[in-house]
């Protein structure tokens, strides 16, 4: 299992804070992930194509090559905009 | 050394926050500081209402990595960092980056240097509420032009 | 655009200063502050006492041109410029700077600027008490160094 | 009669903090005042070769070329060392 969350803008466009996914086997980095997300139906279609879209495994932000394996807590984000 | 790192929907005093800094250390004979507010218009649009969402866990690791950075370039005695999420309102207090040093050119340069890493590297989203609706606030151009000058 | 310029005995409290200085303009997203403090050691030497001296009248006229000249170079909001005179402790509050504008780059060049100038320009002179013996503080070259950049 | 103020440092060499001072008529510029306080006898020798010396007319500086006339505030003094 990992865990993945959404947040700010992508948060309210996918209607989904997060959820705990079954890692499938041939998913071994963030690309595959993104394409294994963006075959869903809907909102979920333009994920891949969002815009500057941030990703962070394990709350460190990666690029689409990072690894990923079981147990690890993936984001999905829009660019930050605090301060 | 010891930083001051937090992330609360409370709001700060800053002269309380400045005292703390530099009370623990007299070498220290200068403090830059940082103060960001809500301000009552962006983008042209009134904003009468913020709210700002962050990544728990991830935002606290940014922050502190960014201080870590700082104190790898410039010779600083004492960080603090104080981030607000929830809702504010214009004039609000959002953040504070203070930092102490012997001298004024290392504080300013690891205070700046802090703020524009922040804008671009740790997790907060801002979303404003304006006469034609609730947006959130793109990222600007001008802070990752901001950031990029220290990579040099 | 009303500057806060003072040259006084009294300690400040920076809380204070910086929440008058924001709280009159709700455009005002970014304020970069200085505080300097006594420091107890200088040039190697223990430091038990410091006094300021100044010049009356040109002091605070130094003062206000160093401020329009920030003016002229940046698009900032409001200015508070207060340093103290007479006799100080360590860790005392010697002088703050605070300037306020809509987006942080130019507070805090602003703010740097005044700084650089004021500690070039303005009539003010340190004598501290140190183990040897009371001392005139001798001008800093690094000081004439930060203020010529200025001039780019 | 021209006002004339001496600090820090140089106030405490001289032993004095300022005075009044009718201006001779041939005396029209800084360097010219300078010359004629340099004149006296003891520390105020030395008044002219103090490294860095600084100057002002009227509470703005000036340097050695700077004309005075009757009425005028004249300052010497060491290079500032606030903030």
């Amino acid at each position: 299992m990992i865990k993945i969350l959404y947040f700010a803008s992508l948060r309210e466009k996918l209607g989904s804070g997060g959820e705990s996914l079954e890692l499938p086997d041939e998913v071994s980095d963030l690309a595959g992930l993104l394409a294994l997300l963006s075959a869903r139906d809907g909102e979920w279609r333009s994920l891949a194509a969002v815009k500057n879209l941030k990703m962070a495994v394990n709350q460190e932000i990666a690029d689409a090559s990072a690894r990923i394996c079981d147990g690890d807590e993936i984001a999905f984000f829009p660019p930050v905009t605090g301060g | 050394m010891a930083d001051t790192i937090r992330v609360q929907t409370a709001d700060f005093d800053v002269g309380e926050e400045l005292a703390s800094l530099t009370a623990r250390d007299a070498r220290a004979g200068a403090v830059a500081s940082f103060l960001g507010l809500v301000r009552d218009i962006n983008e042209g649009n009134g904003v009468s209402e913020m709210s700002l969402e962050h990544y728990p866990g991830m935002t606290e690791k940014a922050l502190a990595g960014i201080v870590a950075e700082a104190r790898g370039r410039w010779d600083i005695y004492d960080v603090t960092v104080i981030h607000r999420i929830g809702c504010l309102l214009p004039k609000d207090r959002i953040v504070l980056v203070a930092v102490s040093s012997a001298h004024r050119g290392e504080a300013f340069a690891a205070c700046e240097f802090i703020m524009d890493y922040l804008k671009t590297r740790a997790p907060f989203w801002k979303r404003e509420v304006t006469p034609d609706g609730a947006r959130w606030v793109d990222a600007r151009e001008s802070d990752s032009t901001a950031a990029l000058r220290w990579e040099k």
